[in-house]
């Protein structure tokens, strides 16, 4: 009904005002005063108190609040403290760069995971699978940078097939760009494979119990066809939340990554604006985060309703 | 049991065991089912009922074995220790079977047209999905479900509709054998009956044979020709429908047949048992405070054992109020291979 | 007050708002009652039948307050419980009690039998337990050691056992039965439908019996409630209800009741469905 | 989005003329009038910005835009000699009036500490395009020191609107991209009035983690790791023809700084002490790798007033001891203040573990550097001991003053000091060297080592500066072989 | 009888190793694991050093015996703050109605979006960087996902009758949710609890790494592995040890928890 809409709506709206006093509160704390970071070693106090009436640091906070959320409802996300750069196109570039860089390695790791969590199940009685999911259990023990450092070891240094590192905007060189992505992409795989594949090892298991799987073979599907016709799908639904869930986390998360294989995405970004108390950026970029969880949520949401037709029509 | 298959028996199965790791789950079960006959087969939960036809298209759970003989006409091989390839060949085409629990028995994010095309396409008894999808229609109006659902999904479906797109599933490619698993339990007596006239009917219509599970002794009735009685795994009693249940001849059949009786009837008589309810605990039900409404129903004492805990020799004896010393060695089969019974103190021999 | 009927209900009715399924569609509502009214007396043994899913235990769950009507009025014993907030339903809990359908599924699988028994007795502050889960065991017809094991140890009657043991705790002088032997093999039905027969006899009981099987309604119950579609039918004493249905609905539920009598004498699924109204192609909702 | 193709492989105009360089810290704007830090200038000085004097490989100051300059017998008035071909990259020719502008815009227009150094200016004017006149308040030796560094740049007086991104200078480099948090591109400036550089296209790569940059010069995406932030990994260059390992020094004194405010560190034998527990040897084995230079003191070996004073305070931990009984200090806990750079987390390990064997409590607390750094040890002074290299040139004065986190406060120091700026090059010299002993002989804090100009790069390229002692990295003598 | 299962002997036998090495360490290490000795840096394994010496000169194998204490400590504090926080959550936003129990998951999600990082800053900012507060930090970034788990499986109790028949009986909803829910969610908090745990270990090395975490020279399993980086070409058995730690480390927790799960589960404690 309308009511639930609005409803809805205005939880979503208390829920993004909420933050923003949050981040905002956030910021407010944060020890390390930005105008002395730029300023450096040398800086005088008056020079420092200069620069922080210059920054509009010294007004008081509810009125930076409010100055802020101001450009956000405008789409304004202010100017860097530091760069002297506007926000807005700095965040909403890394954001790009993470966002291919991460759906190019849950994409990995999914193709990694599906096929591995799948046989560990199908077979978690017998050696292979035991070996197979103790394998997985060890790869989530895996740091990412080790992994990317692994990998540099091998294909880049070694073998010298693919860069080492760097990133090309595929709209400028599409071949560098692909060769570029590679490790990166594949180092993130790995490690959130592993951990995928313990999600799609419970999901499958809990669908071999199903009848309809049964059903299935009594139709004369062998096993694996059976588990690839009917049974995949259905693992998909608890699988998608996981995927979710390591999507938001990865925004930030894969800053390691991107740290290994110099690749100027959203978390390298937080952590320097961080590093420099750039702190509007900061801001910025934790309400960007805010947002793309929230709308990573939807997606999820969507995609339920497409996986299982149950949630369609709403039913038992 | 020294019963010989008749050449054109649709299925006949030989000694069929069945074990988990030390455990027998299934023991020494004969069982034939000649074309355009409706076999039953009855007995309470946990008696082996399910194993013995899940035995038999090869879909055991992971870690039950069968051994013993399976074979169904026109196919070569005996079923158990068949490769995983020939059975897959079988399964749907010559031999289908409708589950128990039609609410999970589908797969719910597939549409139901193509899940019973499905079952065409995999054996490519139509050619082409068109085809199939045509024939698909063809058969939801044969179980009286509008044509419209075909594109429906399990969830939009009651009980008794999903059920009978089971039903159509299993029919799909007019399999020599049909195995039915306690097909209505969960449906509602009008849906019921309605999908139980449409197993007969498909049934008797292509003349296929029918292996009918249930624990309801009036559905059997109503279904099938010849009853087979399970009690711990063994086929304990077997005969034709009336028969059986005018006649039982095994002590386990009696005490079903008497607690299946809803009706009022008059003081317990010499045949009834005394209701018991924990095996080791002596300890009976509540006296009943009046007997004026007479609604105390006959039960068979005690519980059923857990699998592998049945008692040796006779599986009944420790819920018998016949059972003496002799019943701890294996009742011999008495009768035919198509009606008899294995009963040291069978009924009808002094007190009937 | 002999004479006051044990529960009155009024004009219930109760809508559920399905899930949504988008975030702009409004959401579907179910109406699972539409206006149910019944009086059950003083000591009757009342049945409700009715297919899966026509509100059944929709209804139940209303009279347990459990659940709170859309609309219409409950009356148990005298009191008006329709809007009574939770703390003040304590006599309610005292004097009526459930029995449920699925003897796995209404047992706590992480609590010892004898603390299962014990709940509503600890909840509602009665002393010496112990001694009185050990009568109930008793009662019920389970040993005495029963009480220190789990649910999954027990068969599915024995299960049913427990859970009729846990409704008795508290002494109530209601028990509600929701499909308390739907789930059961037949000869573990006879034994549940005897137990419950005779305690409700012996502890004079009022009993509310609800089943989707006519044949078990007749059996226990003196009368009956037919429901179909979140309505009653019709109602009356049993034993004319089931020789004599008046509404459609009932004339086809009785008629499709397989018997073992009717079977022995020839009766083939065809006839099942011969009566009449045979059941529209569209199932039930 | 960021960007950056692969050095060496550039397409165009050739591979030959373009080069990547591997850096550690990306700036975090270009204007280094109000952000400080060493990123910028370390790009832009010298390359894209000029000074009027510079600074040769021996720290001589040589002429630059200016062509020459005298100095009046007073020492307060200089003036230069202006080149007369000079021209911004925003076409504007260079005149004495801009240099005019540049040193007045110091006073007013920036806003990092830095500036002070102009202070000393009383008036600067342009007698002619070409001549420029600036007039001191009192003589100061540092002051045309200090036109060598970022406060010596010339701006256009018309160039300065988008400093922060939008370099003008009349360097042999113009600046041409800056993808952020990957690279800044740099192209040869064809009007430029000087020599041309070899290299058409620079690109300054930036690394934040060390086995990265290494591994881009081993796959050849960077031809040159200009700093070697993980020296322990050298042995993967050293062995290999294919490049050249540069070991040089640099301005950069590590420093374990003592809270001279503190009661505890009142005490010279304590201060002492400390130094003499610590074996400095040892210490920069194993947190260097053995690169770098014991010192002594606050000055680099190319400073004209360099002398080795390591033997001020050799290792003695028995000497260490008896000094701490003597103070009363031992057995005292020490906080040790790290800020998060890894020489500073290795080197205050080995410190702790060697003061605990002299007797002293070592407790260390690690701060993100810099925000929290500055803000606890730096502004609000609040540590016992703390670690940092100190990178500024001739900054031994600023290092022990007073009023900075040192709290240092010796009018014996501030008067040579004074002396050496006021007198002409042997006094400096002479004072100078006298500050740099009491300093040592004081304990005022403890030298752990000089940090080595470290730079691995393709065997074949030249121009590259042995040490590192100025602000900026010269691209414009870079050539291959 | 009850029969152990293999997950949870094998993984009792891999915790009960870790803590057995913390406690050890407590009285005995074969050196000094923060004692710098130069003159022994770098040293191969050998009987002196069985897994060979540091850059610092430091024992590998005492410090890892040491950083097991780091190690059993983050696991402890940040599933412990986790658990705590996120199974009250989960639970509370199965049991209550429709706007609460969205507003309980939206703020689920806000706090999902926050940068782990930036909750650690901020806890030792105002309460002074350490293994506790850079730990607490991570334990509160990890509260999302053990509410999501947990909601979702106390829905499914929830829904089912025995929780129906307490509500019969007159419980209220605290006591239904101690008695009835959380007892059957365990095994989705042991699971959950055993994926957090790994995440904590490395997430505490790279807040160490960064300043805001265990400060040197405290030996921790993470941190080690983050600084053999640099000898990753010419003394690789730096990374090999530590990480090999902590992988038998996750291993072991990950093999208790479904040991444990199993164990929880009545219905398996008897079967065969
Ligand atoms: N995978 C298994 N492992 C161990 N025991 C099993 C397994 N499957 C079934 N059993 C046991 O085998 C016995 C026979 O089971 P089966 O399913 O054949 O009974 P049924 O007669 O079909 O009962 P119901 O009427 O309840 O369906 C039961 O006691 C059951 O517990
Ligand atoms: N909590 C609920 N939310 C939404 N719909 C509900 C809810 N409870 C019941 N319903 C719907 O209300 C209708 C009546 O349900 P109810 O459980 O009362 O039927 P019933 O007669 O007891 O059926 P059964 O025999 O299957 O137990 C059904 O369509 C059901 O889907
Ligand atoms: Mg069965
Ligand atoms: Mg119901």
């Amino acid at each position: 009904m309308i009511l639930r809409l609005i409803e809805r709506t205005a939880v979503l709206l208390v829920s993004l005002a909420v933050s923003s006093v949050l981040v905002f509160g956030f910021m407010a704390v944060l020890p390390g005063d930005p105008a002395r970071v730029a300023l450096g070693v040398n800086a005088s106090d008056e020079a420092v108190a200069e620069l922080r009436r210059q920054f509009g640091l010294d007004r008081p906070l509810p009125v930076q609040y409010v100055d802020w959320l101001g450009g956000l409802l405008r789409g304004d996300l202010g100017t860097s403290y530091v760069s002297k750069v506007a926000i807005g196109p700095q965040v909403f570039d890394r954001l790009q760069v993470t966002l291919i860089l991460v759906v190019a390695g849950m994409i990995i790791a999914l193709l990694l995971a599906a096929p591995a969590g799948t046989v560990m199940a199908a077979r978690h009685r017998r050696l292979s699978g035991f070996a197979l999911s103790a394998l997985s259990q060890v790869g989530v023990a895996v740091p990412a940078f080790l992994a990317g450092i692994l990998l540099i070891m091998v294909f880049a240094v070694k073998l010298g097939w693919l860069p080492a590192n760097g990133w090309t905007p595929p709209a400028e060189d599409p071949g560098m760009f692909l060769r570029q992505l590679v490790l990166p992409a594949l180092s993130l795989g790995l490690v959130q494979g592993a951990v995928l594949t313990r999600y799609v090892r419970s999901a499958v298991l809990d669908v071999l119990r199903e009848d309809y799987l049964r059903t299935a073979r009594a139709k004369g599907l062998r096993p694996f066809p059976a588990l690839w016709r009917h049974g995949l799908r259905n693992a998909a639904v608890p699988v998608v939340t996981v995927l979710g869930l390591q999507l938001a986390t990865l925004l930030i998360g894969a800053v390691v990554v991107e740290r290994v294989f110099v690749i100027p995405g959203l978390g390298s970004l937080l952590l320097d604006g961080v590093s420099n108390r750039d702190l509007l950026l900061v801001q910025d970029v934790v309400m960007v985060l805010v947002v793309a969880v929230l709308l990573v949520n939807f997606l999820v949401d969507l995609l339920y309703v497409a996986l299982d037709p149950r949630l369609r029509t709403g039913a038992r | 049991m020294s019963a010989v298959a008749a050449p054109d028996d649709v299925l006949s199965v030989r000694g069929l065991n069945v074990t988990v790791r030390d455990t027998v789950l299934v023991a020494d079960v004969d069982l034939t089912v000649g074309p355009g006959e409706r076999v039953g087969l009855i007995g309470e939960s946990g008696s082996g009922k399910s194993l013995t036809a899940l035995s038999i298209l090869g879909l055991l759970p992971d870690d039950v074995v069968a051994d013993g003989s399976i074979r169904l006409a026109g196919v070569g091989p005996d079923l158990v220790g068949t490769d995983e390839k020939t059975l897959s060949r079988i399964r749907g085409r010559d031999l289908a079977m409708v589950f128990q629990e039609p609410m999970t028995a589908l797969n719910p994010t597939m549409r139901i047209g193509d899940q019973i095309a499905e079952v065409m396409l995999i054996h490519q008894t139509r050619s082409g999905r068109a085809a199939a999808r045509a024939a698909a229609a063809e058969l939801l109006e044969r179980v009286q479900l509008p044509p419209d659902l075909l594109r429906a999904y399990p969830h939009q479906l009651s009980g008794g509709q999903r059920q009978r797109v089971v039903l159509a599933i299993a029919l799909a490619n007019d399999p020599a054998l049909l195995i039915c698993d306690e097909p209505t339990t969960a449906l509602d007596v009008t849906v019921q009956a309605l999908v139980l006239d449409l197993i007969v009917s498909g049934v008797r219509e292509r003349s296929s044979a029918l292996l009918f599970i249930t624990h309801d002794l009036a559905v059997v009735a109503t279904v099938c020709d010849r009853v087979l009685v399970m009690y711990g795994g063994r086929v304990v009693e077997s005969g034709p429908i009336t028969t059986l249940f005018t006649t039982p001849r095994h002590r386990y059949t009696q005490g079903l047949l008497a607690a299946s009786n809803l009706e009022p009837h008059d003081a317990p008589t010499a045949s009834d048992f005394a209701d018991g309810a924990y095996p080791d605990s002596g300890s009976g039900d509540v006296a009943p405070s009046s007997r004026t409404r007479s609604r105390r129903l006959t039960t068979i004492p005690g519980t059923v054992p857990a699998a592998g805990h049945f008692p040796s020799g006779c599986v009944f004896r420790n819920r018998c109020a016949h059972a003496t010393d002799v019943c701890a060695t294996t009742p011999p089969w008495t009768g035919t291979a198509t009606h008899g019974y294995a009963c040291h103190h069978p009924a009808g021999a002094q007190d009937a | 007050m002999p004479d006051q009927p044990a529960i009155v209900a009024t004009d219930l009715v109760r809508d559920f708002p399905r899930p949504r399924t988008s975030l702009l569609t409004p959401a579907p509502v179910v109406h699972a009652l539409r206006g149910v009214s019944l009086e059950v007396k003083q000591g009757e043994r009342f049945g409700i039948v009715g297919e899966s899913g026509c509100g059944k235990s929709t209804l139940l769950r209303l009279i347990a307050a459990l659940d709170r009507p859309t609309s219409g009025q409950i009356v148990v014993e005298g009191t008006d419980i329709t809007n009574l907030p939770e703390r003040r339903l304590r006599f309610l809990r005292e004097n009526l009690q459930l029995v449920f359908q699925d003897p796995m599924s209404s047992l706590d699988p992480r609590m010892r039998v004898r603390d299962i028994i014990a709940e509503p007795l600890v909840v509602q502050g009665h002393p010496a337990s112990g001694a009185r889960v050990r009568e109930l065991l008793d009662a019920v017809g389970l040993p005495a050691n029963a009480g220190e094991r789990y649910p999954h140890q027990f068969s599915g009657g024995q299960r049913q056992r427990i859970s009729i043991a846990r409704a008795l705790a508290p002494r109530p002088r209601i028990l509600i039965a929701d499909e308390p032997v739907s789930a059961l093999d037949v000869s573990v039905r006879a034994q549940v439908l005897n137990l419950i027969s005779d305690l409700v006899d012996e502890l004079d009981l009022t009993l509310v019996f609800v089943s989707h099987d006519l044949s078990v309604v007749k059996h226990v119950c003196d009368r009956v409630a037919v429901m179909n579609a979140g309505q009653i039918v019709e109602t009356g004493p049993t034993a004319d209800v089931y020789a004599a249905p008046q509404h459609a609905y009932t004339q086809r539920l009785v008629s499709a009741i397989p018997t073992l009598q009717r079977a022995l004498s020839g009766a083939t699924t065809a006839d099942l469905l011969s009566h009449p109204a045979a059941p529209s192609k569209g199932a039930p909702a | 989005a960021g960007s950056s193709t692969s050095g060496g492989s550039s397409s165009g105009s050739g591979a030959d003329q373009a080069l990547s360089l591997g850096l550690v810290a990306e700036p975090a704007s270009l204007d280094f009038t109000t952000t400080d830090g060493a990123a910028i200038p370390q790009a832009l000085l010298g390359n894209v910005y000029e000074t009027l004097v510079k600074q040769d490989d021996s720290g001589k100051i040589v002429p630059s835009l200016a062509k020459s300059w005298t100095v009046s017998p007073d020492r307060k008035v200089y003036t230069f000699d202006l080149v007369d071909n000079a021209k911004f990259t925003n076409d504007k020719p260079f005149t004495a009036a801009d240099a005019v502008f540049s040193i007045n815009r110091v006073k007013t227009g920036w806003t990092t500490s830095l500036k002070a150094a102009m202070d000393v200016v009383q008036d600067a004017k342009a007698l002619s395009p070409t001549q420029l006149q600036v007039t001191l308040a009192k003589p100061s030796n540092g002051w045309l020191f200090r036109m060598t560094t970022r406060i010596g740049a010339m701006f256009s007086e018309t160039g300065v609107a988008k400093l922060a991104t939008e370099p003008v200078g009349t360097g042999a480099y113009k600046f041409s991209k800056w993808n952020r948090g990957d690279s800044i591109v740099l192209q040869r400036n064809d009007a430029y009035w000087g020599t041309k550089p070899f290299f058409q296209q620079i690109t300054l790569k930036y690394f934040k983690d060390p086995t990265a940059l290494n591994n881009a010069l081993l796959t050849g995406t960077i031809n040159v790791i200009t700093t070697v932030q993980a020296p322990e990994a050298l042995s993967q260059f050293t062995g290999n023809s294919k490049y050249q390992v540069l070991e040089g020094t640099t301005n950069g004194e590590v420093l374990l700084s003592f809270n001279n405010s503190k009661p505890v560190f009142r005490d010279i034998r304590t201060r002492q002490a400390i130094r003499q527990a610590i074996d400095h040897k040892a210490l920069l084995d194993t947190c260097f790798a053995g690169r770098g230079k014991l010192i002594g003191s606050m000055v680099p070996p190319t400073d004209p007033w360099y002398e080795d004073l390591t033997a001020v305070a050799p290792y003695d931990v028995a000497k260490a001891k008896s000094l701490l009984q003597a103070s009363g200090a031992a057995g005292a806990t020490l906080r040790l203040r790290l800020p998060t750079l890894p020489y500073a987390t290795s080197c205050g390990q080995v410190v702790k573990s060697q003061l605990e064997q002299a007797g002293l409590k070592v407790q260390i607390d690690q701060l993100e550097f810099p925000a929290a750094w500055l803000s606890t040890v730096f502004k609000n002074v609040d540590y016992d001991m703390s670690i940092i290299a100190h990178v500024e040139p001739r900054d031994l004065g600023a290092v022990f003053s007073p009023t900075y986190y040192t709290r240092y406060n010796d009018p014996e120091l501030q008067k040579d000091l004074a002396a050496a700026d006021a007198g002409d090059e042997a006094v400096q010299v002479d004072n100078m060297k006298k500050a740099a002993r009491r300093l040592s002989e004081q304990a005022a804090g403890d030298w752990l080592f000089l940090l080595p100009n470290l730079i691995v790069a393709d065997q074949n390229l030249t121009g590259l500066p042995q040490n590192a002692i100025t602000e900026n990295f010269d691209l414009s003598r870079l050539a291959r072989s | 009888m009850r029969r152990l299962n293999a997950s949870l002997i094998a993984g009792g036998v891999i915790v009960g190793g870790i803590v057995l090495m913390a406690l050890v360490s407590f009285v005995w290490t074969p050196y000094d694991a923060t004692l710098v000795d130069p003159a022994s840096r770098l040293a191969q394994p050998s009987w002196e050093h069985w897994f060979g010496t540091d850059k610092f000169g430091r024992d590998v194998l005492s410090q890892i015996m040491v950083g097991s204490r780091t190690t059993l400590f983050v696991g402890v504090v940040a599933v412990g703050v986790a658990a705590v926080i996120g199974v009250p959550l989960g639970v509370l936003a199965a049991m209550v109605r429709r706007w609460p129990s969205e507003l309980i998951m939206r703020a689920n999600d806000l706090l999902l979006a926050f940068p782990a990082l930036l909750l650690a800053i901020m806890f030792g900012a105002v309460f002074g960087a350490s293994t506790l507060t850079a730990m607490v930090a991570i334990g509160i970034a990890s509260v999302p996902s053990f509410a999501r788990v947990i909601r979702s499986g106390a829905l499914q109790v929830m829904r089912t009758e025995y929780v129906l028949a307490a509500r019969a009986a007159g419980r209220q909803p605290l006591p239904i949710a101690l008695r009835h829910v959380l007892p059957n969610v365990t095994s989705l908090i042991t699971v959950q609890a055993s994926v957090s745990f790994a995440i904590a270990v490395l997430a505490e090395a790279a807040l160490s790494f960064l300043g805001y975490g265990t400060p040197p020279p405290t030996p921790s399993w993470g941190r080690m592995l983050q600084e053999s980086q640099e000898f990753l070409f010419t003394a690789p058995r730096l990374a090999v040890f530590p990480g090999v730690a902590i992988a038998i480390a996750v291993l072991g927790f990950n093999l208790l928890g479904d040991g444990l799960r199993d164990r929880f589960d009545p219905k398996l404690e008897d079967r065969r």
